[in-house]
């Protein structure tokens, strides 16, 4: 497990819940959904946590919560040692420089209003990053350059890019500000296999050469084994486990990760079947105990009843799983 | 039967569209009116569409005959005694009310006692009255401090006037116009139903005893021909015309002069004009301002004006006005030329000297005016522009009715402003008599002849008294007459009995269909 | 892409809306050159030549004060576009403003969309006919209080879209880069509102003719002197067999305009932002 | 007599003057108990096609420019509306990619269903209820009973589609379309319908086109296999073959370019460039901007079809040696 | 939904605490009183003055709004100063002309509008959908007052197929046969609104018809009349729905010139007559019945949502 004092990035039983239904004068039945419910990880100088699950597990609540675009319920989320959940978005604003984000959708992230050299500049002038309009060019010019787009396409509007071109002004947006830690939320989900695979090449290669730290959140577990050090896996608001990537992939402890990774369709031909172990329930209204309960082969009472805390099932390898030592058969 | 009857009329509305106007019993008489009135209570109420409603359910103890003369209706007759200040009238005795009571001297006098304390037009009379008793059970004595002419005219108006009503319906009655479940009366017809906004409607009173003699203005016999009268609100005067071309209506007041040449060709339309005219008055302010007490810049201001072709602008065909001067129509007992040469000069020359000499130096002189009439609001428009010519700064406002009557309250808010008058049957019911009228003239001049206008029992001494009464107000310009104004109402050619002409409100008992 | 291409791109192939915007044209050019094009002074009275039929001196005529109803209708366009075109800058100004910080700051809108909701609860001439008592007739009056009904719709649908573009990415995205408060606002997504602001503000404008015809007709809205199409509709009315080209030609006057207004507005509509489509329904 | 026989089928986009092809001359053919999959990036026109081939191209401004398109030896277009809306969604069946939208949400999932079957067939209320409720079943949707009655927004995503598939299955279709039947959905959800539809197929032996851009599923799933890039087939094989023999520098990039959470590269061998958009003409055959072993003839003409063994057919001048 | 209507119900009471607030200042605050209409031309300010101390209009404005506002939540509305009469029983019956002309309005409104616009959205891009949207948009541009000057002078004056104005009530003679007198007013009510509703019928189905299940529901082979009627106009009809709300506040304010012109017994012609007599507990009433009427009509319109749309859930 990565030493604390060396991590950029902890995050320590951290809950976001949202209140659902009811409102105003009369609004009694109102309830929380609990979309984070507990979540523990750290992210070290330079390294990537890939942050994997399906949708509406909370993973993205986990980006956007770091960020401060959603307030947090509980728990405490150190940067460089400064809890950022405590604080107030006045106070957060110069840290902005150092956490940027990704964003899935590149046709919604850009504001179609504004050139590319307007979206590029606004976080230099906001952080003084660069001053006088042609420094700032300078730097527009060289960071496209990096991004592999061609300077002159500064003047432009974002609805005269490709998708793919989009997200790498994202990428260059972002990177502009030289951060420490960028959450890169589905970045490249929205994005045709071919263009994802270049986007993919553009974010490791940047990420390498900066040394920047990224929690890199997908639904995609090839993706995030291409780019990830290590790996979170969530289920429902809930880490079910997190651990070195080589670990995850070869040897997986959690019955929900093995579920996940044979349901992977390969690209070598001929079915292998996958046992139908129902769907994912909603964080609306989790089940009792283990929240994978439901859908676990393995599932006893204690299942039902307690939710598991994560165990250490090796070194760096945490699982909350209350049967860790079972095997599991996931084929149909 | 009931669903036979709205079966049936379903039918007819699918095949016979073109059957419209069947909806009323054939004795109801159905007249458009200009809008609703305020309440039917004629002591306190002065609308003149008031008592065109009311005046065929309360009835006075006199009333005008064709020459606008007072004759008795609910009295028998009347004596003067002790030179004029001694006034007994008997009471005709075979009256009945609507609720079947029969009228007494109690009810009288409690009717002349409310009007005279709460009346509009009832402190005229009664600042002279010294008391009034019941001398019989069918005869009233009143007692004057003073002779006082105009006595029998005051009592003959019922606009604003002396309406009998029971008693008991007096009884506590004050300002507070009265509800109408309490509209008691004597008429031809009697109180049926008022829907706001969808009609008054009265209906025949089949106990009436008419006062004798030969119809005769509004004095003889009065005949309730129709069932009911029913009186709509038609706010819209293209409404109203349209309405009586295609025969939903039997009579409609208030059409507009430009009307006039194409109506009077109208075979399926009727007109009536109106006996006595109307006349606007534009009112100046003698208690604030830069016309007070100034009468030359007074002078200056009525000398600007050509009142005639605010006439045609407002009005249109030359048969329904008159520039005439004279307060009081020709041909009318009250009629003088007296100070009618300065009516209407309309000689900005002359009118810019007289200012210069008043000291006007260009101050703005506001002028109010409503469009809820929009004669007044056309001759505003006309006069403006004249005396903008001849220097003057005008300050046009134009405000809705209500608004106008509160602003002319105060006497900072304005210095001239526009209404009109109806037709009275004595000089001393013209507004600009009243000291309290806004404008409030009450120079000593007029105090001296008002004095002994009112003193005065014998005709002719009263009618040199006015014509020196009107010279003053050419002189000092109290309020200018904008001229005369003959109206005209339109009936369909169906209705029988209007006559040519109408007294001054229209009446319809003896009027049939 | 420049003015007259995007003009270019909303009407081509567009016949009727061409036509619309044509006219258009031809009313704010016959405002603001009336003084030019009008032969006589509008309100200049004659009693002598009143009620006069349509004529090569008078081109529509004479009204019953003897005014050339050719030149008051050419000083009504100017009318029309001082009465559109000031209710559209109030109705935006304070709608819009309302709208988008009642959207933004949650709690003062909570606060302030209630206040837009009782406004809204007044059927629009009510409330305009109480206020128009209440204040004097007059050109900016008649403009506050139509403007004051169409804030509140304006201020309803700013709402809306405002809260669509605050959850949008792209404002996340400038969050995450720093921006406050006032740039969100302004830069952000103030751009972002401002193509459906001009197809609200093009119906505005047309309703808002309707409705100041309507308080003139009722004797509430402009100062009856005025020579507003709405006035001249009011003034004449009873003249509607008379002289029924004072009834005639402005009420056409009226109907081309907003007609016109309304067709450009559609085309502005169609061509624009798909997002926000939905939003705007006409007024 | 194949079941279904596509010929150089053409559909275009009617933009402003310009009529710009989408799909450009592509033909396949399918037979009984087959599973063809369609397989490209996105605007490469694999959607159209199936559109086209189901006969729901009408209120797009998208039609039909040339070639047959033949169902048991019926050419199509030579039905009238009517007659092809009697073989839509009853020999022919097609089932979406977005079961969030496919579904009307105002009305009973139950009552969708049995309107797909009594369009077709004649069945008393009560008998087509018992047969929503049987197909409900089919599709392995728990409390068939109850959920018949359930509104679609209150479905999963996963449970909506099977909805869709049952009501694709209504009228016993030859014929299933499946557009990119699992696209929106979550990993191990798309697993369960793709084995649905598998098994469905199994039993009652229809043909299935299934078209997707993931050439996992694709893989998976099928025995056929078309590889389709700006409107046109570049390589179509038994899947067995392609996936072992990969002719087609597109293909090969395609495969290359999908990270996979069964093996570590450090460096995607991505395509250069990007998919060119309908507007941009491009000479000679139109991968030439981003193939990697681009030739001078390549920018000058369109190949044709290059035959391999075992009916392997390439659109290259230069074909692979399609060695894994 | 119990729940829900009565929580809506009583989220009203703030609105119209605000909303009757506001009315009450303002019609307050316009220049004249009722006294001095009721007492004309002739009376002085001492009178008018006494009149009005006699029926409580020289109060503070805010002892008469607490004052008014207690007997309002007993039932009473006051007495109308013009009438003589309890405001409640002067509403009722302007509210029978109001009513049976709403009625007739969305009527037109419905059987005019709904399928026009079924048949434009359903010919999108061909004449006939030209020409009915082109006509809805001039009727849409067309001030009420003035198609309603035109009806009466072409059908009641020129060909007497109508009466030209007034509406007797339906229990005076000639009982339902008396609808006939507001065929006009409500056509001349109806043309704008539906001449919305058929713009807002195409555009909404129009809308929908992109939506992925009407794809769907052609899939299944049904004919496209069953797919434009039950899975599009049916979806669409969300969308009308909403738009009754706004169709009913602008019914409200063009009845007010309607029955002007038509000179009906309502109360749009009510209150404007109201404001102009300055009759205060009139004009407070019928405001504050209007506002009442207008936010039952929207909760039933989002209690009609829930029945249209099973997504929506009332809480």
């Amino acid at each position: 497990m990565t030493d604390s004092i060396q991590s950029l990035l902890s995050v320590k039983n951290l809950k976001t819940w949202f209140e659902i239904g009811g409102s105003g004068l009369f609004g009694g039945n109102s309830r929380a959904l609990k979309a984070i419910d507990g979540v523990s990880f750290e992210i070290a100088h330079g390294e990537v946590l890939g942050l994997v699950g399906e949708s509406g597990c909370g993973k993205s609540t986990v980006g956007r919560t770091l960020t401060l675009l959603e307030k947090s319920s509980g728990g405490e989320a150190r940067f460089e040692g400064q809890d950022i959940l405590k604080m107030s978005n006045a106070e957060f604003r110069p840290l902005r420089r150092s956490i940027q984000m990704i964003f899935q959708d590149p046709f919604a992230s850009l504001n179609p209003r504004l050139s590319i050299e307007q979206t590029l500049s606004e976080p230099l002038r906001i952080h003084e990053v660069a001053t006088g309009r042609q420094e700032i060019i300078n730097v527009i010019a060289d960071m496209l350059t990096k991004v592999g787009l061609d300077p002159s396409v500064m003047a432009r509007y974002p609805h005269e890019f490709s998708g793919g071109q989009r997200q790498r002004i994202g990428i260059a947006r972002v990177m502009i500000l030289a951060p420490k830690l960028i959450i890169a939320d589905e970045a490249v989900s929205a994005l045709d296999v071919s263009i994802q695979a270049q986007v993919l090449n553009l974010i490791k290669d940047l990420q390498q050469d900066s040394g920047v730290s990224m929690l890199f959140i997908s639904h995609d577990l090839g993706v995030v084994r291409h780019i990830s050090d290590r790996v979170a896996v969530m289920y429902l608001g809930r880490i079910a486990e997190i651990g070195r990537k080589e670990d995850i992939f070869t040897n997986p402890a959690h019955p929900y990760t093995k579920l996940l990774l044979s349901s992977i369709p390969s690209t070598k031909p001929g079915r292998k079947k996958v046992r139908d172990l129902g769907e994912p329930a909603s964080a609306a209204s989790p089940p009792s105990g283990c929240a994978f309960h439901p859908r676990c082969p393995l599932a006893s009472d204690i299942c039902r009843s307690t939710r598991p805390e994560a165990v250490s099932v090796g070194s760096d390898h945490l699982t909350a799983c209350h049967h860790t030592d079972k095997a599991v058969d996931i084929a149909a | 039967m009931k669903i036979n009857k709205v079966w049936k009329s379903t039918l007819a509305m699918g095949f016979a569209l073109t059957l419209s106007g069947a909806a009323f019993a054939e004795g109801t008489f159905r007249y458009a009116t200009v809008g609703e009135p305020p309440s039917l209570d004629q002591h306190v109420i002065t609308s003149d569409l008031a008592t065109t409603i009311a005046h065929h359910m309360f009835e006075g103890l006199y009333t005008f005959n064709a020459s606008n003369a007072p004759v008795p209706l609910l009295a028998a007759g009347d004596s003067l005694e002790d030179g004029g200040k001694t006034i007994k009238i008997d009471l005709r005795k075979d009256v009945k009310f609507h609720n079947g009571q029969a009228m007494t001297s109690a009810d009288v006098v409690a009717s002349l006692n409310r009007w005279g304390e709460f009346g509009s037009r009832g402190g005229l009379l009664f600042s002279n009255v010294e008391s009034l008793t019941a001398s019989g059970d069918h005869q009233i004595t009143i007692k004057l401090k003073a002779p006082f002419g105009p006595w029998k005219n005051l009592m003959a108006f019922i606009n604003g006037g002396p309406a009998i009503y029971p008693a008991s319906v007096m009884n506590g009655a004050t300002k507070e116009p009265l509800d109408p479940k309490e509209y008691i009366g004597t008429g031809p017809y009697q109180f049926g139903e008022w829907l706001p906004n969808r009609h008054v409607e009265l209906v025949r009173n089949d106990a009436y005893t008419s006062a004798a003699g030969a119809a005769d203005g509004y004095g003889g016999e009065r005949k309730a021909e129709f069932d009911a009268l029913r009186f709509i609100p038609v706010s819209d005067v293209g409404t109203r015309v349209s309405g009586i071309r295609a025969g939903d209506y039997d009579y409609a007041e208030s059409i507009p002069g430009d009307l006039f040449a194409d109506l009077d060709g109208d075979a399926n339309v009727t007109t009536i004009l109106n006996g006595g005219p109307i006349f606007g008055l534009a009112f100046m302010n003698s208690k604030h301002g830069p016309l007070k007490e100034n009468f030359k810049l007074r002078r200056a201001i009525q000398t600007a004006i050509n009142k005639t072709p605010a006439l045609q602008v407002a009005i249109g065909p030359e048969k329904l006005w008159a520039a005439n001067g004279s307060f009081l129509p020709k041909g009318n007992v009250w009629h003088t030329e007296a100070g009618t040469a300065n009516f209407s000069k309309g000689d900005a020359e002359a009118a810019k000297a007289l200012a210069k000499e008043a000291g006007y130096a260009g101050d703005p002189i506001k002028v109010m005016v409503s469009t809820n009439y929009p004669f007044h609001y056309d001759t505003a428009i006309v006069y403006t522009k004249q005396l903008a010519q001849a220097g003057f700064n005008i300050d046009l406002q134009v405000y809705d009715w209500a608004t106008l009557i509160k602003k002319r309250a105060q006497p900072d808010q304005w210095d001239i402003f526009f209404t009109h008058h109806g037709f009275v049957p004595d000089p001393i019911l013209i507004s600009v008599m009243n000291d309290n009228y806004p404008g409030w003239w009450a120079t000593p001049e007029k105090a001296a002849l008002k004095a002994k206008f009112t003193a005065s029992a014998d005709p002719e001494e009263r009618k040199k008294i006015w014509s020196d009464i009107q010279a003053l107000i050419y002189e000092q310009v109290p309020t200018m007459k904008t001229g005369d104004v003959y109206t005209y109402n339109i009936a369909s050619p169906k209705v029988k009995g209007l006559g040519s002409s109408t007294l001054i409100w229209p009446a319809f008992w003896n009027v049939s269909k | 892409m420049n003015i007259a291409q995007q003009i270019y791109r909303i009407f081509a192939g567009r016949i009727l809306a061409s036509i619309g915007f044509a006219v258009l044209i031809i009313v704010v050019l016959a405002a603001v050159f009336a003084p030019l094009l009008a032969p006589f002074d509008p309100l200049d009275i004659d009693p002598i030549s009143r009620l006069q039929e349509p004529s090569l001196e008078h081109l529509f005529g004479t009204d019953q004060f003897g005014r050339d109803t050719y030149s008051r209708a050419i000083y009504g366009a100017r009318m029309a576009v001082i009465i559109g075109a000031g209710s559209v800058a109030f109705a935006l100004l304070t709608g819009g403003l309302i709208g988008m910080l009642s959207a933004y700051f949650s709690r003062l809108g909570s606060f302030l969309m209630r206040g837009v909701d009782v406004m809204m609860a007044f059927p629009a001439l009510l409330l305009a006919l109480v206020l128009m008592t209440l204040l004097e007739r007059s050109v900016v009056n008649t403009i506050i209080v139509i403007g004051i009904v169409y804030a509140a719709t304006t201020a309803r649908i700013l709402f809306g879209m405002t809260l669509k573009l605050k959850g949008g990415v792209f404002i996340d995205a400038a969050i995450c880069s720093g921006a406050g408060h006032a740039s969100i606002l302004f830069r952000h997504i103030l751009p972002n509102l401002l193509s459906p602001l001009l197809v609200q503000a093009t119906f505005i404008f047309a309703f808002a003719q309707l409705q100041a015809a309507a308080l003139d007709f009722l004797g509430l809205g402009l100062p009856p002197e005025v020579p507003s199409w709405g006035n001249m509709l009011a003034e004449s009315r009873i003249y509607i067999t008379r002289a029924s080209w004072l009834l005639i030609f402005p009420g056409m006057l009226i109907i081309f305009s907003v007609f016109s207004m309304n067709l450009v507005g559609d085309a502005l509509r169609d061509t624009m932002d798909p997002r926000f489509k939905d939003d705007i329904a006409g007024v | 007599m194949a079941l279904l026989e596509v010929e150089d089928l053409e559909v275009s986009l009617k933009s402003g003057r310009d009529l710009l092809k989408v799909v450009d001359g592509i033909s396949f053919t399918i037979e009984q108990g087959e599973t063809l999959g369609i397989v490209g990036e996105s605007g490469c026109g694999k959607s159209l096609t199936a559109l086209a081939t189901m006969g729901l191209l009408g209120g797009t401004p998208i039609r039909v420019t040339g070639g047959r398109i033949l169902f048991e030896g019926q050419d199509l277009s030579l039905l009238t509306p009517n007659q092809r809306r009697m073989i839509m969604g009853n020999q022919m069946a097609m089932i979406f990619q977005e079961p969030m939208t496919s579904l009307n949400p105002v009305y009973r999932v139950g009552d969708q269903i049995i309107e797909a079957l009594q369009q077709h067939e004649t069945l008393s209320q009560k008998q087509a209820r018992d047969r929503a409720i049987e197909l409900l079943a089919l599709v392995r949707i728990p409390d068939p009973k109850n959920r018949i009655n359930s509104f679609p927004h209150q479905l999963s995503g996963g449970m909506r589609q099977r909805v869709m598939i049952a009501m694709a299955l209504a009228c016993d279709p030859k014929l299933l379309i499946a557009d990119e039947p699992t696209t929106a959905l979550d990993v191990t959800v798309q697993s369960q319908i793709l084995d649905l539809i598998v098994d469905l197929q199994k039993q009652t032996g229809m043909a299935v086109i299934l078209i997707s851009h993931d050439l996992g599923v694709i893989a998976e799933t099928c025995n056929k296999v078309a590889v389709m890039y700006r409107g046109k087939v570049i390589e179509a094989a038994d899947a067995d073959d392609l996936f072992a023999h990969l002719r087609h520098p597109y293909t090969r990039g395609l495969l290359d370019s999908i990270p996979v959470a069964d093996k570590e590269v450090e460096h995607l061998n991505a395509i250069k460039g990007r998919v060119p958009t309908l507007e941009e003409a491009i000479e000679g055959c139109t991968f030439n901007p981003r193939c990697p072993n681009v030739q001078q003839k390549c920018l000058s003409s369109y190949p044709s079809v290059a035959a391999f063994e075992r009916g392997h057919e390439v659109r290259c001048h230069f074909p692979l040696e399609g060695n894994e | 939904m119990l729940a829900y209507t009565l929580r809506r119900l009583i989220a009203f009471v703030p609105t119209l605490l605000a909303a009757s607030a506001l009315v009450f200042l303002f019609i307050h605050l316009i220049p004249g009183d009722p006294a001095s209409i009721l007492l004309g031309d002739t009376a002085t300010p001492e009178e008018i003055a006494a009149l009005n101390q006699q029926l409580g209009f020289n109060e503070p404005i805010y002892v008469q709004y607490f004052l008014w506002l207690g007997n309002v939540l007993q039932g009473d509305f006051g007495t109308s100063v013009f009438f003589r009469q309890p405001v409640l029983s002067v509403i009722a019956d302007g509210a029978e002309t109001s009513i049976w002309l709403a009625t007739m309005t969305m009527c037109w409104i419905v059987v005019i509008g709904i399928p026009i616009g079924i048949l434009s959205a359903t010919r999108q891009g061909t004449w006939i959908d030209q020409v009915t949207s082109g006509f809805a948009m001039l009727f849409a541009s067309i001030p009420t007052f003035w198609l309603g000057l035109y009806l009466i002078l072409i059908f009641a004056v020129g060909l007497g197929w109508f009466p030209t104005s007034g509406f007797p009530s339906l229990s005076d003679d000639g009982g339902l046969w008396n609808l006939r007198y507001l065929l006009l007013p409500s056509l001349t009510l109806a043309a704008p609104n539906a001449a919305l509703i058929v713009r807002l019928v195409r555009a909404s189905m129009l809308d929908v018809q992109r939506e992925d299940h009407v794809r769907t529901a052609r899939a299944k082979g049904l004919s496209p009349s069953r797919v434009a009627i039950r899975h599009v106009f049916r979806n669409a009809l969300i969308a009308v729905a909403a738009a009754f709300g706004f169709t009913f506040a602008a019914l409200v304010s063009e009845a007010v010139v309607t029955e002007t012109v038509f000179s009906l017994p309502g109360i749009g012609r009510l209150v404007v007559q109201s404001i102009l007599r300055r009759d205060y507990p009139v004009i407070q009433g019928v405001i504050l019945i209007i506002v009442v009427l207008y936010m039952v009509i929207n909760l039933l319109v989002d209690l009609s949502y829930a029945r249209l749309d099973p997504r929506v859930s009332l809480k």
